[in-house]
């Protein structure tokens, strides 16, 4: 497959949006011209571009939800609640497991099961089963923007039928959406199907529709080192401008170290508009988003409150655009629609109070801020090299050579050598570098992090500890300290 | 292979690789072969492995959800495949939302499976149990 | 009536206590060379003292909650539920309010009703009616040590029970237990009656036997001013020195600036000791002590859980020795024991989360280390003179003359004038400094915080941002903004 | 005094004063004319002063829990001084620990009170009630 970061010929999307269009009956709902009007007469207060812009412009942070449930009016009901309720400024979409690997007749089944049992056996919104139309009346439910969220390497005709039905912001990427999702679909596959995605939502914004598309921050949610997060976070928006995207949200997955989250979010959100106005892209709007911790929660509700509003804190501190917010009940399953809204007021509550708060160490935040966009620059010019100056050759050849790599992820096509563990303030630090191309500064300070707890700890650095942060906060510390 | 053989996976869409990677780990300190055969699986990857390495025991892992819908029929299969005495766990989150836990338990021993974990059950518990189900601690 | 800072003469306080233990029939149980080999007989893990030493020694924060029922068998199953389901370090006796006001026959048939009704017409545990022998069921019963929690200004006969009963810790003060929960006792008297207590702990602790006794720092809870709360303590740590005690804690309700709270618990903590050694007591055990937010809560348990972590942030930076809980039914009425088990279960999952983190600006925690610090010496120093040299009776005549103020307080012997507000970061400030002996730089400094404040909401600084303020964060904020 | 003079006091052995501070200065700014006597007021505190004042209503706050015990045969009392016509409103924590807010009115309806709020009643709310309550405003 040939894959290259460089603005769709019109003809070869259109040849390949007839067999994406095709390849489920609802597919042929789409008709673009009247989506364009569609969405043109929709209220400006249900455009994700537009709350996004009102929001940075007024110093705001949105919150945002979870959910999605199978069946289409208890889904609506679900959203009007955490709207009214909660207070969502944004209300989410999120599609089941299924329609995420393009199986939508085991998702036709799901819903009808669920229909017939009264009971929900899928995991989310089956958006392309239920076609233009039926989405639409979600749209119509409801005050606010919403935004489809998934975790889909093929999203294509989601993207389609979504879209026209009036979701203005859409999740994903070619990379985040591939490497903790799948098992063994190519990167080149992945990115070539957003890059549809992203030529599509091009499309819209050419006739004056600004579709927002969201970058996803946390990939495998565990322990995931903020420079790896942000590299693929400016990558992915890098490829969206060059297909014609003009709003673009970059993620952040909390680490739990205040300094570290921080310093994160501010060079996600620095080296994101740098880059891109590097490559020429002058008039994509950026925004940045926290994901309160993705990682194992603690099964005790008000333990997970703790998380919750602990994780409020970086958000606050670093005033990000908007914040993922978790609920008490992460560690079970999907959340009652209370709990839903419980922990929007929670979240929203820890950000009022923190109104107008600035108590951080800017020297610590400078020099945290240092070594991640040291890294983050280590790794992104030398994706741009061996991708001899393009983006989308140098990440496929960066992922294959374990230039660059994701802890944890379940597919194939990651090098798989990355380790992260915490250091002795737990801040995620390298215990394993993989073939990362970072240079001897780097290393050590990585090094010298994980020294100073193997020493406080008394035991060396070993798998082990990796083993104990991966289950430490949901045992109750940020810290996997021995017994 | 030998008495120690368990195949390990994460059933259907499911794509929650991070509880596998810790099994994995703990099964092989534990002194068992592990087969893992990875996230996404059918149903048809486990029986393949369990007959392949000649397996006592199939571990299947589910987080996401559709747990029940992933694991109907699984039981016929595995007699058809001449695998019905093997030992077939089952952990993860069992169930959409809020749960009751005897229900789930309930329903998938209904499904075949011997044993039925819930939600954050540590490697030592399952370990424990294996050596006891197939006789190798005496 | 005459009073000094001056350790009492015996034969004074054995005619006192003659009077003291005949007030109520229960009073001569009280043996005190029993109560000494009762005490001694303790394990030393059930003796405050012990107990807070191991803790700051290890750098580990404490967790009491508040809780007290009618009925003795219910008030150990529930201090046993907080010990094993919520983790308690401290466990807390919280005393009713007729006990509190030496109503002891209205206790009497609050008791009584209690256990006909089945259910509980106090809102505390009334220890003087159940007496030494009853009290020291719920010591036997429990593993941790236990505080007496009230507000009485005379508690003489309530600590010669709980003392003799095996309670290692007491809370109280002349000034503080008189303020926020008297209408009409004269300072003298509870000073004097505090006095006695302090009195008491002495004699106890020649014997060995170490009381721990704690001011109560918060106050009226209500927008107290941390420099009027540090001046309170540091007196109340003075007075109970010079009458014999040796393990000392002062307290200090959380204002919600995360600075101010922070630079509040280090002076806190720094002038105790350095008055108290200046005064030449220089064997007191010193220990600090946060108290979750002290005012009005929102009703919502989500947003109480926010408030309830929020304030576990500036307890785990400033690495208070204990924090005293609220919980997420604060605005409702007593919690039910779940809740004030889930409240000590959140705020250690935070204190755990932010173990080692140190994010804190010290140049501006030194700036307002600074402020607190001046406004402290200020008052303390004029109390003094004003005392010719005695503490006791220089805080007797700074009260009258507002010298000494605190707001929003019911007792008729406080001057009432000082006005606190929020600054434009949340910090308490002085509107009014009544009769407070502020020099030109200290008020300046309030009048500029405010001025900013001012200028940001476009309205004048005015009883109606008092208002506001105190409302605010029931209303879900921490600064009580317009609208 | 006026037909817009009201008792305002905290009842029995509670302290709770800012709330207190709050209403009688939202009743002032609101045109009445109020007789605050503070906290840790009697019965028979609140009669005198209705009586001295000529007052036309009397609001009882109580936070502590114990407002129950402290009220029994306040009613009767003021019969006896001859206010059985006097408006009478309490509100507060008026329970102890998580009450049932129906059960809670019922019982403070039966002691006697015209109106029960519940805790954190907005001033507002009093002011609209009692001048409807007094017929001051047309
Ligand atoms: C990290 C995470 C993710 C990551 C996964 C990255 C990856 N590829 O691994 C990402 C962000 C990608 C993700 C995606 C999704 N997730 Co997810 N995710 C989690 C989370 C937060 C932690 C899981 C984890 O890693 N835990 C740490 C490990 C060590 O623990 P563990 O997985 O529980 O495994 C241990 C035990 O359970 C046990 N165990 C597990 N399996 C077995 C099997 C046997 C036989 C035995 C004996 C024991 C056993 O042993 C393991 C080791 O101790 C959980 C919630 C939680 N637990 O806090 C949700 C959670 C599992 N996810 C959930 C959902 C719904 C999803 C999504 C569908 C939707 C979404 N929210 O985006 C997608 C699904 C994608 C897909 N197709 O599968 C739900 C499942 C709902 C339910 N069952 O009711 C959960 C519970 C969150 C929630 N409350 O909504 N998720
Ligand atoms: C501050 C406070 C204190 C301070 C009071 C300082 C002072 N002297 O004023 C201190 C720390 C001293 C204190 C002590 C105690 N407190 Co206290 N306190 C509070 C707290 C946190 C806030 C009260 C407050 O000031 N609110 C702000 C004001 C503006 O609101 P408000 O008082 O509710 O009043 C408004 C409305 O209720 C209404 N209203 C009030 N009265 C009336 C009357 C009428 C007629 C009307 C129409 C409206 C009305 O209008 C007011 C203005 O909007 C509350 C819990 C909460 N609400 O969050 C507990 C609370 C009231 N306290 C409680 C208790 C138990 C105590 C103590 C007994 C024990 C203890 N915890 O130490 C002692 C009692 C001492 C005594 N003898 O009274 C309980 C009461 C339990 C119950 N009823 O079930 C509460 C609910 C806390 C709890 N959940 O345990 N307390």
């Amino acid at each position: 497959m040939f894959i290259k970061n460089k603005k769709w010929d019109h003809k070869y999307f259109l040849n390949m949006r007839e067999e994406v269009l095709n390849s489920w009956p609802t597919g042929r709902e789409v008709d673009l011209k009247e989506a364009f009007l569609y969405l043109a007469s929709l209220p400006k207060e249900k455009h994700t571009d537009y709350v996004l812009k009102e929001a940075s412009q007024n110093g705001k942070t949105l919150l945002q939800p979870r959910a999605g449930v199978p069946i289409l009016k208890d889904h609506i009901a679900l959203l009007q609640y955490l709207q009214d309720e909660g207070g969502a400024d944004i209300l989410p979409t999120t599609i089941d497991s299924y329609t995420r690997q393009n199986r939508y007749k085991e998702a036709q089944l799901g819903i009808e099961e669920s229909l017939k049992e009264g009971r929900y056996l899928l995991n989310g919104f089956p958006a392309v089963n239920y076609g233009v139309k039926a989405c639409r009346e979600i749209i119509e439910s409801v005050k606010v923007p919403v935004e489809i969220r998934h975790g889909t390497p093929d999203a294509r005709l989601l993207a389609e039928i979504t879209l026209a039905a009036g979701f203005t912001s859409f999740e994903g990427g070619g990379i985040t959406y591939n490497i903790p999702y799948a098992k063994d679909v190519p990167l080149e596959n992945s990115i070539l199907y957003w890059q549809y995605v992203d030529y599509l939502v091009g499309i819209y914004a050419q006739e004056g529709i600004l579709i927002n598309r969201e970058s996803f921050g946390p990939l495998t949610g565990t322990l995931v080192p903020p420079s790896i997060s942000i590299v693929i976070g400016i990558i992915e928006a890098i490829l969206a401008a060059e297909q014609g995207v003009k709003s673009f949200s970059v993620g952040y997955g909390q680490c739990g170290n205040i300094i570290q989250d921080v310093a994160s979010i501010k060079i996600l959100d620095k080296l994101t508009k740098e880059y891109l106005a590097s490559f020429g892209y002058y008039d994509v709007h950026l925004t940045t988003v926290l994901h309160h911790w993705m990682g194992g929660f603690p099964e005790d509700e008000a333990k997970a409150y703790a998380v919750i509003s602990f994780g409020t804190i970086a958000g606050a501190i670093s005033k990000v655009t908007k914040i993922i917010v978790k609920t008490p009940q992460e560690a079970i399953g999907i959340p009652t629609k209370e709990a839903n809204a419980s922990a929007l007021k929670n979240t929203r509550q820890v950000l009022n109070m923190l109104e107008n708060q600035n108590f951080i160490d800017e020297d610590k935040l400078s020099q945290e801020e240092y070594i991640i966009e040291r890294e983050v620059r280590s790794i992104l010019n030398r994706v741009y090299e061996i991708g001899e100056g393009d983006i989308a050759v140098g990440t496929v050849r960066a992922f294959s050579s374990g230039i660059l790599d994701v802890p944890f992820a379940p597919s194939k096509y990651t090098y798989g050598r990355v380790m992260p563990v915490r250091d002795n303030e737990g801040a995620i630090r390298y215990f394993d570098f993989g073939n990362l191309p970072f240079d001897e500064e780097i290393k050590n300070f990585h090094k010298e992090r994980l020294e100073e707890r193997a020493r406080f700890e008394k035991r060396e650095v070993s798998f082990q500890m990796v083993l104990d942060d991966i289950y430490a906060i949901s045992k109750g510390r940020l810290i996997g300290r021995p017994r | 292979m030998g008495e120690r053989t368990v195949v390990l996976g994460v059933i259907g869409a499911d794509v929650h690789a991070v509880g596998l990677r810790i099994l994995d780990y703990a099964l092989r300190s534990a002194g068992f072969d592990v087969v893992n055969i990875g996230v996404l699986s059918s149903q048809e990857d486990f029986i393949k492995a369990a007959i392949e390495s000649g397996a006592r025991a199939i571990l299947v892992s589910s987080l996401y959800g559709h747990a029940e819908l992933d694991c109907r029929g699984f039981k016929e299969k595995l007699q058809e495949a001449g695998l019905e005495n093997i030992l077939l766990y089952i952990g993860g989150n069992l169930g959409i939302g809020q749960k009751n836990w005897e229900e789930v338990e309930k329903k998938f021993k209904e499904l075949g499976f011997h044993r039925v974990y819930p939600p954050k059950t540590m490697p030592d518990e399952v370990i424990r149990d294996l050596k006891k189900d197939l006789g190798l601690e005496k």
